[in-house]
Parts: C-alpha cells; structure tokens; sequence
C-alpha cells in the first residue's frame, strides 16, 4: 500500500507555543491514518503526541516560548514510530518509568488531581515509550504498532 | 472559547463549540464554567459533542471547574465521541464525570445523585 | 478562535520521494483545516502542495532522491500563506508565469496531454503564487485566502 | 494499486480501490486499468468513489490509459467526491472524462456516445 513502506518519514516542527499544537496534532493524527493507523489509533497518536509536545513547552522550555519541538513520524508495517524532541531543560531520571496512575477518590472533589496525568496517558496509549537525553538533545520514543485489536492490551 | 447555555428541564446544560480544549484554551475554559458557576449553578450537563479533540490539560480545566461549583457541585457530560471518551477512560475520570449518551439520561443521573 | 493567530507556524519535511507526500499532503490538508479553512479549502491547500512538491521531486531534484523538501504553513487571518522550499535546481524564469490551460481537443484522444498541469492548477486553486531563488535555496509561495465563497473567482 | 472490476448491464466497471492516486501509485494504476483494456474493454466507467485524492499525475496516468483503449476507447467516471472533481474541472479534463453520479446514468452516456 502506497506510503507505507520502511522509509517513509515526515518531519514536523514547531515553535514552543501551546497555539501551535493544534495544527500539529490535527497534522500528526492525519498523516497517521495517511501511514495506515485506524482511526481510533491515530487519535491516540495525536493525543500522545500533544501531551508529550505539550510538556516540552511547559517543563523542558519552562513556557519561554523561545524553543523548537519536531515530531518526527515513521512509518512501521504496521504503525508509527514517534520521536518527540526538545533542547530544552531535560526529564530528571526515573520520572518517565515512575509515571503511573493517579491515585483519587473520585468522590472527594477538593483533592482531585489537575495535572499530571501527561505522561502517564502517554506510557497506556502507546506499545513502547522512552526518553533519552544526548548533549543538548532530549528525545521521548513512542511507538504505536497498530489498533487495539491488534495489541495485546 | 465558544460556549452556549440551554437550561433542559432545569438542569443547566454547557454546550462546547470549540473543537478543541487543550492547553491553548484550556483557560478559557474554565473561566467560561466558572462564570456559570458564579450564577449559582451547581449541577452541569457539559455537552462535548461538537469537541474532536481534548488533552489533559483541558481535562484538568474541567475538574478546576468542578471545584468551583462547591459542595454539591456535580459536572456529567454528554456526547462525547470515542476519541474524547478514551482520555476520560485512561485516566479514570470517568469516575468523576459520568458519561452519557443523551441529556435525558444525564438529567436522570444528576437527579438521582441529589438525593 | 483557538490556533489561527498571525504566529502560528508549522514546518513539514520530507525526503525528496513520491511515498513521503501522501503523508505531507494529508497532514497538510489537516494543518489548514485547523487553522479555519473549511473543508474544500483545506483540500484545494492540499492539492497545490502535492503539486508544488512532485514538482520539486521531478524537476529540482530530477527523481534523485536525496533531496529535502520543505512546507512552511503559516495561519493568517483568514487563511493560510505556505512555501515549498526546496535545494534543488531552479525553476526557469518565466516558466510559472506562463503556465497556463492546457489546450486540447477533447475529442481527440491521441493528443491528450498527460502532465504539464501541475502549475496552472495551482494557480488556479491558490490567491497568490510566486517563486523566488536566493542562493542554493528555491521558494514557492501560495497564499490561499479562505473558502471559495469569500474569493473573487 | 487496489482495483476491483464489475459488470454492470454489460458495461466494465473499474472501482478504485486506493485512497490516493498520486506520484507514488500512478504508474501503477495505469498498469492495473492496461490490464482490463488488454483483456478487450474499450468502454469502461471507473468507480472513484473511494479515492479521497487524486493529483495531476494520476489524473495523467488517466489520459494515459484512454489512449491505450484505441480508437473506440471511452472512460467515465462515477462517484467522485467534491476534492476529486476539482481537480477535473480546473484542467479541463472533465471534457475528456465525462462525471456521472451513478452506474445507469454513466451507462446511458456510454450508449449514448456508442451510436
Ligand atoms: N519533556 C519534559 N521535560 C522535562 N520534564 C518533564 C517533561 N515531561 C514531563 N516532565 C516532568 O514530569 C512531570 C510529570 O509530567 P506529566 O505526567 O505530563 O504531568 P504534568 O505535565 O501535568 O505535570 C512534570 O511535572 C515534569 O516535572
Ligand atoms: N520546482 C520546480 N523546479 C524546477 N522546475 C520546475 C519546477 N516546477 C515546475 N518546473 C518546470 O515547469 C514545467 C511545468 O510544470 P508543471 O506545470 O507542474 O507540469 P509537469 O510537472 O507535469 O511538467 C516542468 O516541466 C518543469 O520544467
């Protein structure tokens, strides 16, 4: 099927600005679906990809506005590989790994949680998830193999 | 962000007209909740038809404006698609905000929770 | 409105190969969509992207491969200014003005044109078009307003 | 290139498969439709109703297999979606490849243009 193949890449880059991660996600999400992901998948794809975009600006840039983020897309047969990378602050060792569900009473309004749920979303939407840093470069890893019913979820 | 208010069977219902509620609107949106808020609604319908997209921060948007609405405050929402659903799901907040398919059925289940 | 204001800018990069503009040309459809051109608008950005970027692929790179070829979109208020940039070799002077209809009998077959379309049809779909070379580096600029209905066409 | 053939009152129906027909499976899509010409077909109507893009290159490798029909070769076309028939319009070709919204009525012009 045409744009599936082991090399098909498309490289997207924005600046660290929160008004520039809807055209991304809307543009990830499509050209996705473009790479063969169901529907339901590439909306996950977008998802994680805006979280883990969203954090870069917030945490590794600090919300300066003045950082670049690129989201490399590959294509896999099937699914996508995703690097989502940053030259800002990096992650502190251990925090991706620890990331887990948030613990609530749902019951109990005042104490729900308002954030940090990012990556935690990210690590149940996608197959695999890494971060590395190298010099200046921080670069989280998502990969997504396909739809759900396909996954051993 | 674009929101618009019907009152149905005296239930108070938000309708969201942005696609999107992420970290770009986030603020927005709840300021817009809290100024229902702050006309004494405490039990809302949020209606998430017309939302394609939400992230976490939207996500938290709404429980920030669920505090808002006080001791009895109650949001469930209405509409939302299988996309806007599975982050409601994945971080359990589904337990928070009941989903439902109609506002027939969400004014029954507020109902039911006052009690 | 949430993303269509006068910063907001997405870059998209592919290699120089037909199977990497699917995906470019769906992200960018999605991309403009976004930032508020409605639906058929959005198609008519993805079409003279695909155009102007097969264009780069054939004739700046001549298939070669190795290329880069760049999509800035960029919101305006309404609707979207892009560039396809590329490395390769220039395009000749005058050739994108005079790109015109293609002029056919259409009951003749045997001379039926196959190709030479590309660049008439996106000065048909687009509002502006121009190109530039500065250095190594070749710019198309298409400027698409909005939808149809708001145009003078 | 994923295609599928009916026969519809006699007449060869070609249904594009692929949601794109572009640079990267032109060449392909003019090889799929030479196949069914080669078999004998002269008249044939092709289904685009799944193909959500066409560029000027498939729309080329179009004009290239009307030519391989010969003399008394015909296509048209039935169900392109509005992005699909844009293309057509704007370069003229929809003179060439008449646009039909179903079967029996792109049927009817095929016999029509036979007499
Ligand atoms: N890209 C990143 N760069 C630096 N720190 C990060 C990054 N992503 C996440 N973090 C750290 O991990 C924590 C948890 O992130 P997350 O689960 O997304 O929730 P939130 O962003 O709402 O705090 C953040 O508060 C931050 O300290
Ligand atoms: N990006 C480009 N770089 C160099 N030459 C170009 C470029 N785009 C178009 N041309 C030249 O203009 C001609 C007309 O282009 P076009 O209308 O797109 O039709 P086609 O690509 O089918 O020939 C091409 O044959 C080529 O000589």
């Amino acid at each position: 099927m045409n744009g599936r193949g082991a090399n098909v890449r498309l490289l997207l880059r924005i600046g660290s600005e929160f008004a520039c991660v809807g055209p991304l996600g809307a543009a990830v999400r499509a050209a996705s679906a473009q790479l063969g992901l169901e529907s339901e998948a590439a909306a996950e794809v977008e998802l994680s990809v805006v979280e883990a975009v969203n954090n870069s600006i917030e945490h590794a840039y600090r919300l300066s506005g003045d950082g670049v983020v690129e989201v490399l897309l590959e294509a896999l047969a099937p699914g996508v590989r995703i690097e989502v990378r940053d030259r800002g602050h990096a992650m502190s060792c251990g925090v991706l790994e620890r990331a887990g569900p948030l613990e609530f009473d749902a019951a109990h309004v005042p104490s729900l949680p308002e954030g940090g749920m990012g990556l935690f979303i990210v690590k149940q939407l996608m197959d695999e998830v890494h971060y590395e840093t190298s010099g200046s470069l921080n670069v989280l890893t998502m990969v997504r193999l396909g739809s759900r019913a396909g996954r051993s979820r | 962000m674009n929101l618009s208010e019907t009152m149905n069977d005296g239930v108070m219902v938000v309708h969201v007209k942005s696609p999107r509620v992420d970290a770009a609107s986030a603020h927005e949106f709840r300021a817009a909740i809290a100024d229902v808020a702050a006309r004494g609604h405490t039990r809302l319908i949020v209606d998430l038809s017309a939302v394609q997209f939400i992230d976490s921060t939207g996500l938290g948007a709404l429980v920030s404006a669920l505090k808002l609405l006080g001791r009895d405050g109650r949001i469930v929402v209405v509409g939302a698609r299988e996309s806007v659903a599975t982050l409601f799901r994945v971080t359990r907040m589904d337990k928070v905000f009941r989903m439902h398919l109609s506002n027939t059925e969400a004014i029954a289940a507020l109902a039911e929770g006052a009690r």
